[in-house]
């Protein structure tokens, strides 16, 4: 039992659980970044309009953003809670044990936490599976890349970072042998001066597929101004690049956060693990250029339907890791266990995993 | 004749003074017109309105009859008002003709200004070359090129505020053989100055100022030098009598203190020996920037040396720290009051701390002992008769002299074996000079040995048993100061000099 | 004309009267900003300033976390006073506190799960010896070599903020974490577990602490020869030579103090309310207590009064989001003009104005 | 190893990469040459690229653009120019509060401009010359303003040491007090200066924003104005060390990205310390002369000026 637990719960027990009997449903939302970053907190802020938007007046939606992880978190997610908040959604890995522990303290209200793998019964975890597009985007670039390189910036090595990166290659290299990857680690989510620069250091390399997995559009706009391709990330970031932009893996949560505060209206909310990919909708594959040949968008079309439709596994085996050991028999299908703490890179990526 | 400059009831208040009362005269073209007064008489308030830095809160100024009021010194230099500051506005990391084209209206372009600059420095006596950094010139350097500065702009009137206390006897010479020269081409000059003999020496007429008002006029040829000093004071002048002179043992000795200079600009010591016999008061002659700084700084220990450089009672102590120092009995007091000698911002019972900690117990395990440092304070106050309301008002507060008394009645209550002073009477007026002099003395009476460093020789001829000059960072081997006269200084500071040169 | 007049004596009334002035000129201009952005400026300031204390729903609650955001402001803020009032700009306080908590939890991790009273105080050690470390690296850059401390101190807040994300995804990576890039979360086991002593106020361990170090810091300010010393570095470099000071001394002390108090913080954050290392642990503490430090005056009694105004407008400004929609940047902004009122209005302690006519 | 590491590509992003850099440096320059030292670098920058971004798209124009965020961090310098020459503030404090300011109120003004595309900027692709080896892309195919950034370099040089009015601005930072019983306004040459160093860093932020990035986002410099006031100081206040300064830094910055593409095994987050590090290295050999560092260092840098008359 931890020490600071207690005391709220006990403020919030004396108050007794303030707003519970307003008619409206309330819906509360913390992001991690600005609402205006165009990456990450941008997309959930655009799922909690288009919540405003679907519900009307039945939902009174609020939201703090640039919310540090932590104490902070904690903190707002109290206050947001005491204000009457009937669901919290938490947008961001690091608000994992702050969400855990308030909702310990109020049990009435719901929450859902985004990428992390700690529950309740009032805490709903929920994630994408962002990789099930880095599989579609990668077999464009395998297809569209003539210096067979493609840049990949990268910012910090965690699993669903280096997953990204390991089914893009596997996508590229199965339409295109000798495709290599560079990769470059920025060390930040968002610095769009850093993340210009490292598009132009890969570039230099030889690059002309660039992939991100960072927040900022600084990347797109390099690509577009060198003339080389990109996809765009988490927003689909059409004007950045009019002639760079290939397709786009779009974060949408809007479907989830709708289906999610309606269960909460009717009542049928129960704590659940979520991790969506292209069949619901939760990833998006952004609408495919017409630089790309029409085989090729055909091919990359079926596979995106046969994600979604369950047929196509992006880690099937066989599949060694980076340094010949086997990972995945042929016809094997990776666990979500193994993925959700994948730390290796799979064989013929170049270079080290930062560890 | 028409005036050159009438000058019609000035009058200029700041929060608590009145600086200048109604002030009224005229100076002719062609005149060299003295401004006397004490510090505090208001003769730099009164040029700094003439100059256009400071507006006088009521009557008028007229120039060739015209109506003056110039609102910044650059109006005043166009109407042909030159002036040459005490504290030289010059800036020091720039060249003597970068510093000559700041302080003119319209500078023609370098290659020209260089020329016109060798020119005219030479045809007054006062060789300048115009490509070398202020900081590497001399003081008495410096001031030709606040003088060149103005002559450049053929100026009808030239304000000089205390010129000559930073030049050698010999360097005076010149500058009046220029002075004299430009007053015969019609030039007037404004000269202030509190050395009476060279004001006998050289101007036409005077106007005395005391307390913000004119007091006097006269013709400084038809008065002696006593007559117009007690115009000045407004009372009698006493003259301190002789004293005897024993020297006892030993207590401190130089010996071959050297010093490379660590500021770009400032002096090197060279090779400095000399000894310091208990009742001996040793004056230490020269122009300000010939190494004065650095000898009290290694001296008070803020610059330590090589250990053998310095020894007290025998004791090598150049490496020690000023606290060592204290505490062997080797005190100093520097000739900046603020921000040196006295933290501006800071109470007078922690000024009395700064420097009285070590001697005077006034901290115990490091924690301060807020009774006895406010004594010791008190003490100060009441001794040296410092004018303050309390002890917990700040240094920045007090007048130059007061805060004088209080730094010279810190360190001689402390009970010295050796005080090394530099300049203990600079800027502070008559009645507290004498009170400071007749404490030293009363410590070199009591058997203490004294350094007097001053550019003021009037000054170390008063007080001092025996008489050395510092010039270029050399100390002249002293002698007894008795019977010396201001010709034989004047030659120890040229041999010095020339000694240096031929280093 | 209006103009500024050098007082003879500083005002010790307007010492007293400036930060009211201040607080006031922050409301007025505060409000003007609000109003722009279409928000009722009395009810932002409301919000702000009342709302954590006294609103029926927030205030409860919000009063106990006052002094959790406090804490850390103040103790930053403390050992940054002390430096500068010698002239020494520890601009890096972040990058100190970041190293505390770091060197803090590695110890803490290395000897995980032990138990024992023992175990946390020893966290606390080493990371005040970490902050005191990172501290001393400008330091002694500066000792020897005349380095600007400013900018050496701040190009080390990015060197730490690299090295934290080093550590959490090698070194110090949570092994039951699923590889993301934290630490072991600290308040899972006891002895590593800052203890909160009394739940209504939110005073953790480290706000005595914290307490106790403002005392001993205005008893070495205002008691002690080496505040004087400090005092007399700040105010007049060359009297302070001139009474015997050691630059290199009063340097490394300044530094080292503001280095460790940083480091503790560092380490009583990642103990208790942040509970694990992120790449996301640094919130800017060792900054915002910069202006903790100016806007207290950089006097003990002052800081605490300016750590718990600015805990306050951060939690007033966190309602303010909530309730009214008011984006984070307008806090932002508004802690921005808080701070340039109490700077403005500073001179009048040694100056007064007056009104001077035209002459001549 | 190093093989494939293009020296002409590098030199050409590196130079990209450290323009709003040496913008901002410039401004600095001037600015602690007239003797103040302004830490609101960050604060200035982050509005002159929102204010430029914003009048770039109202106008279509990236030049008048470029003007708009000179106006823009100009007016942000003069806030702390009014609180540190007339109210005479603390400029350490002073400045830290700029930063908070600027970003804060930068992030305001452009919430509306979140997602937008800004005009292109013209570049300077001369025909024959700019299809040189080596040369043409070094010297010959870049964007306006690095040119003018270089010229900005230039004309500062040139103002300070072959002007009458570079000579009076900097003896009022060598001096003020001399400087004052000139005759010179000493307040109001520092709020020119003061101004025109907002306006420099205006004009860095807004490259950001228009060309380097090119989209405004919330705090895009991130931290790049600190890095400027360093470079300031390892230049040791020459105009064209600045050049040798923020090209330096740029270069390491873009050298360990590239380090990295060309996958080099050294950890990326040590690599991506580095750019600090040298930083830190460069300054403490410039500063380790005292004797040159305090001749070329404005001698009243960060002192409180007030007439006693």
């Amino acid at each position: 039992m931890k020490f600071k637990t207690s005391l709220a719960a006990a403020a919030a027990l004396a108050l007794g659980l303030a707003g519970a009997a307003s008619a409206q449903t309330k819906v509360g939302f913390i992001y991690v970044g600005p609402v205006g970053d165009l990456g990450w907190s941008y997309e959930h802020d655009q799922g909690r309009l288009a919540v405003e938007e679907h519900f009307g007046d039945a939902v009174e939606t609020t939201y703090v953003e640039s919310v540090p992880e932590g104490a902070d978190a904690e903190r707002v997610l109290t206050q947001m809670a005491l204000g009457g908040a009937d669901i919290i959604f938490t947008t961001s890995f690091g608000y994992m044990d702050p969400t855990i522990n308030v909702a310990e303290k109020f049990p009435n209200v719901m929450f859902e936490h985004a990428t992390g793998y700690k529950r309740a019964d009032n805490v709903s975890t929920y994630s994408a599976r962002f990789y099930e597009g880095r599989h579609v985007i990668g077999l464009i670039a395998g297809e569209m890349t003539e210096t067979n390189t493609i840049g990949y910036i990268a910012s910090f090595p965690i699993p669903e970072v280096v997953r990204g990166i390991n089914a893009a290659y596997l996508a590229a290299k199965s339409v295109n042998p000798d495709v290599e990857f560079k990769v470059v680690w920025v060390y930040t989510w968002f610095d769009p001066g850093k993340e210009a620069d490292a598009a132009n250091a890969l570039i230099e390399q030889g690059a002309d597929v660039i992939m991100q997995h960072t927040d900022s559009p600084a990347a797109m706009t390099i690509a577009e101004e060198k003339g080389i391709y990109a996809f765009g990330q988490a927003s689909d970031m059409m004007q950045f690049g009019p002639n760079a932009r290939l397709s786009s893996i779009i974060d949408n949560w809007a479907p989830y956060y709708i289906e999610r505060v309606q269960a909460v209206i009717d009542g049928t909310w129960e704590s659940t693990d979520t991790w969506d990919g292209i069949g619901p909708g939760m990833v998006e594959i952004g609408e495919f250029s017409d630089k790309i040949p029409a085989d090729v968008a055909a091919r990359a079309q079926a596979a995106a339907d046969a994600i979604a439709a369950g047929t196509l596994h992006p880690f099937t085996g066989p599949i060694n890791k980076q340094d010949g050991t086997p990972w995945l028999a042929a016809g094997e299908v990776a666990d979500d266990g193994t993925l959700a703490t994948m730390d290796f890179y799979v064989e013929g990526i170049v270079g080290e995993l930062p560890q | 004749m028409s005036a050159l400059l009438e000058i019609k009831s000035l009058s200029k208040a700041y929060p608590g003074v009145q600086a200048n009362d109604s002030v009224s005269f005229e100076i002719q073209p062609g005149e060299i017109h003295a401004l006397l007064g004490e510090n505090g008489a208001g003769k730099s308030t009164l040029v700094k309105m003439i100059y256009g830095l400071v507006r006088p809160d009521s009557g008028e100024m007229l120039l060739h009859g015209q109506h003056f009021a110039p609102s910044k010194p650059g109006e005043a230099r166009a109407a042909g008002v030159a002036m040459v500051f005490q504290h030289f506005s010059l800036f020091e990391a720039m060249s003597v003709a970068e510093n000559i084209t700041l302080g003119m209206e319209d500078a023609p372009a370098r290659t020209e200004l260089s020329a016109q600059i060798r020119k005219v420095s030479a045809e007054y006596g006062l060789p300048l070359d115009p490509d070398r950094l202020i900081g590497d010139l001399s003081v008495g350097e410096r001031q030709r090129v606040e003088i060149v500065r103005c002559l450049l702009q053929n100026p009808k009137l030239l304000i000089m505020d205390e010129p000559t206390s930073v030049l050698t006897p010999q360097e005076v010479n010149t500058l009046f053989t220029t002075l004299r020269k430009l007053s015969t081409e019609g030039v007037a000059i404004l000269y202030i100055s509190h050395k009476l003999d060279e004001i006998k020496a050289l101007c036409n007429s005077a106007t005395i100022l005391r307390g913000g008002k004119v007091v006097g006029t006269c013709v400084p040829e038809n008065e002696t030098a006593r007559s117009m000093a007690e115009m000045m004071i407004g009372g009698e002048l006493a003259m301190p009598a002789a004293r005897d002179f024993q020297p006892g043992e030993t207590l401190l000795e130089l010996s071959g203190l050297s010093l490379p200079s660590l500021d770009p600009f400032g002096t090197s010591l060279k090779d400095i020996t000399v000894t310091l016999r208990a009742g001996e008061i040793l004056g230490v002659g020269g122009v300000a920037g010939n190494g004065q700084d650095e000898l009290l700084l290694t001296l008070s220990g803020e610059i330590p040396v090589a250990p053998d450089m310095v020894r007290l009672k025998g004791e090598a102590i150049g490496n020690l720290g000023p606290v060592a120092r204290r505490k062997r009995g080797l005190l100093a007091a520097p000739e900046e009051r603020l921000g040196h000698a006295a933290v501006p911002e800071m109470s007078l019972t922690e000024n009395a701390f700064l420097s009285g900690r070590v001697r005077n117990g006034l901290a115990n395990r490091g924690f301060i002992q807020a009774k006895k440092r406010d004594a010791f304070a008190d003490d100060i106050v009441k001794q040296f008769d410092v004018r303050t309301p309390s002890i917990s008002n700040q240094a920045k507060s007090l007048s130059g002299g007061n805060l004088q008394k209080f730094v010279i009645g810190r360190e001689v209550l402390q009970n010295p074996s050796v005080l090394v002073v530099n300049q203990p009477t600079w800027g502070v007026d008559a009645a507290a000079a004498a009170a400071i002099r007749q404490a030293l003395r009363d410590m070199a009476e009591a058997g203490a040995a004294v350094m007097v460093i001053s550019q003021d020789l009037d000054e170390l001829m008063e007080m001092s048993d025996t008489f050395s000059v510092l010039a270029e960072g050399h100390l002249s081997a002293p002698q007894p100061a008795a019977g010396l006269s201001v010709e034989e200084i004047g030659l120890m500071m040229g041999a010095t000099h020339k000694e240096a040169e031929n280093a | 004309m209006l103009r500024l007049e050098r007082r003879r004596q500083s005002s010790r009334i307007m010492f007293w009267t400036t930060p009211l002035i201040a607080v006031a000129l922050t409301l007025i201009i505060g409000g003007i900003l609000f109003a722009i952005l279409g928000v009722n400026p009395f009810a932002a300031m409301k919000i702000i300033f009342l709302d954590p204390f006294f609103h029926e729903t927030y205030g409860p609650y919000s009063r106990t976390q006052f002094l959790v955001k406090a804490v850390p402001l103040i103790l930053i803020a403390t050992g940054l006073s002390v430096g500068f009032r010698a002239g020494i700009w520890n601009i890096g306080a972040e990058g100190q506190f970041v190293m505390g908590a770091i060197a803090g939890a590695a110890v803490g991790l290395a000897l995980y799960p032990a138990e024992g009273w023992w175990v946390l105080p020893l966290m606390a050690i080493v990371g005040a010896l970490g902050g005191f470390l990172w501290a001393m690296i400008p330091a002694i850059l500066k000792i020897k070599f005349n380095a600007n401390e400013i900018l050496v101190s701040l190009m080390l807040v990015y060197v730490s903020y690299n090295f934290l994300a080093a550590m959490v995804t090698g070194p110090l990576k949570n092994p039951d974490g699923f590889g993301f890039p934290d630490s072991r979360n600290f308040t899972d086991v006891e002895a590593t577990t800052l203890p909160l002593l009394y739940e209504p106020l939110g005073l953790y361990t480290s706000g005595v602490v914290a307490l106790i170090i403002v005392i001993a810091a205005y008893i070495l300010m205002e008691k002690h020869l080496l505040g004087f010393q400090v005092k007399v570095t700040g105010q007049s470099p060359r009297a302070a030579k001139f009474s015997g000071v050691k630059p290199a001394l009063i340097i490394a002390m300044c530094l080292g103090l503001s280095g460790a108090l940083a480091g503790l913080a560092g380490l009583f954050e990642v103990t208790g309310p942040a509970g694990k290392l992120t790449t996301n642990f640094p919130v800017g503490y060792g900054f915002t207590a910069i202006i903790v430090a100016f806007l207290g005056r950089l006097h003990p009694i002052g800081i605490i009064i300016a750590g718990l105004l600015m805990a306050l407008t951060y939690i007033g400004g966190e309602l303010a989001q909530l309730v009214l929609n008011l984006p984070a940047p307008a806090i932002q902004v508004f802690q921005g003009i808080m701070l340039f009122s109490i700077l403005a209005v500073e001179v009048f302690i040694n100056y007064r104005l007056v009104w001077k006519k035209e002459a001549v | 190893m190093f093989g494939d590491l293009s020296l002409v590509s590098l030199i050409v992003s590196l130079m990209i990469a450290s323009t709003p850099i040496l913008f901002a440096a410039t401004g600095e320059l001037v600015v602690e040459k007239a003797g103040v030292l302004n830490l609101g670098v960050e604060g200035m920058m982050l509005i002159g690229a929102i204010s430029g971004f914003a009048v770039a798209v109202s106008t279509g124009n990236p030049i008048v653009g470029f003007l708009g965020a000179a106006a823009g961090g100009a007016i942000a310098a003069l806030i702390f120019g009014v609180l540190t020459q007339y109210l005479l503030s603390n400029q350490v404090a002073t400045g830290l509060a700029l930063t908070l300011f600027g970003t804060g109120v930068s992030a305001l003004m452009g919430q509306p401009y979140n997602g937008l595309k800004p005009p292109p900027s013209p570049r300077l692709d001369i025909p024959v010359l700019s299809d040189l080896p080596v040369v043409g892309p070094i010297l010959f195919s870049h964007d306006i303003m690095l040119y003018v950034s270089l010229l900005l370099v230039a004309a500062v040089w040139y103002f300070l040491y072959r002007t009458r009015g570079g000579l009076i601005l900097r003896a009022v930072g060598e001096d003020h007090n001399a400087a004052h019983s000139l005759g010179y306004n000493v307040i109001l040459i520092r709020l020119g200066a003061i101004a025109f160093g907002g306006a420099c860093a205006g004009v860095g932020g807004a490259y950001l924003s228009l060309i380097r990035v090119p989209q405004w986002t919330q705090d895009m410099t991130a931290g790049v104005g600190w890095i400027a006031l360093a470079i300031v100081v390892f230049a040791s206040w020459k105009p064209y060390r600045v050049i040798l300064g923020a090209y330096l830094f740029g270069g390491v910055t873009v050298l360990q990205l590239n380090l990295q593409a060309l996958g080099v095994n050294i950890s990326a987050a040590y690599l991506s310390m580095t750019p600090f590090i040298v930083t830190i290295v460069v300054l403490v050999i410039m500063s380790a002369n005292r004797r040159k560092t305090s001749l070329n260092a404005p001698a009243m840098l960060g002192r409180i000026f007030h007439a006693s008359h």
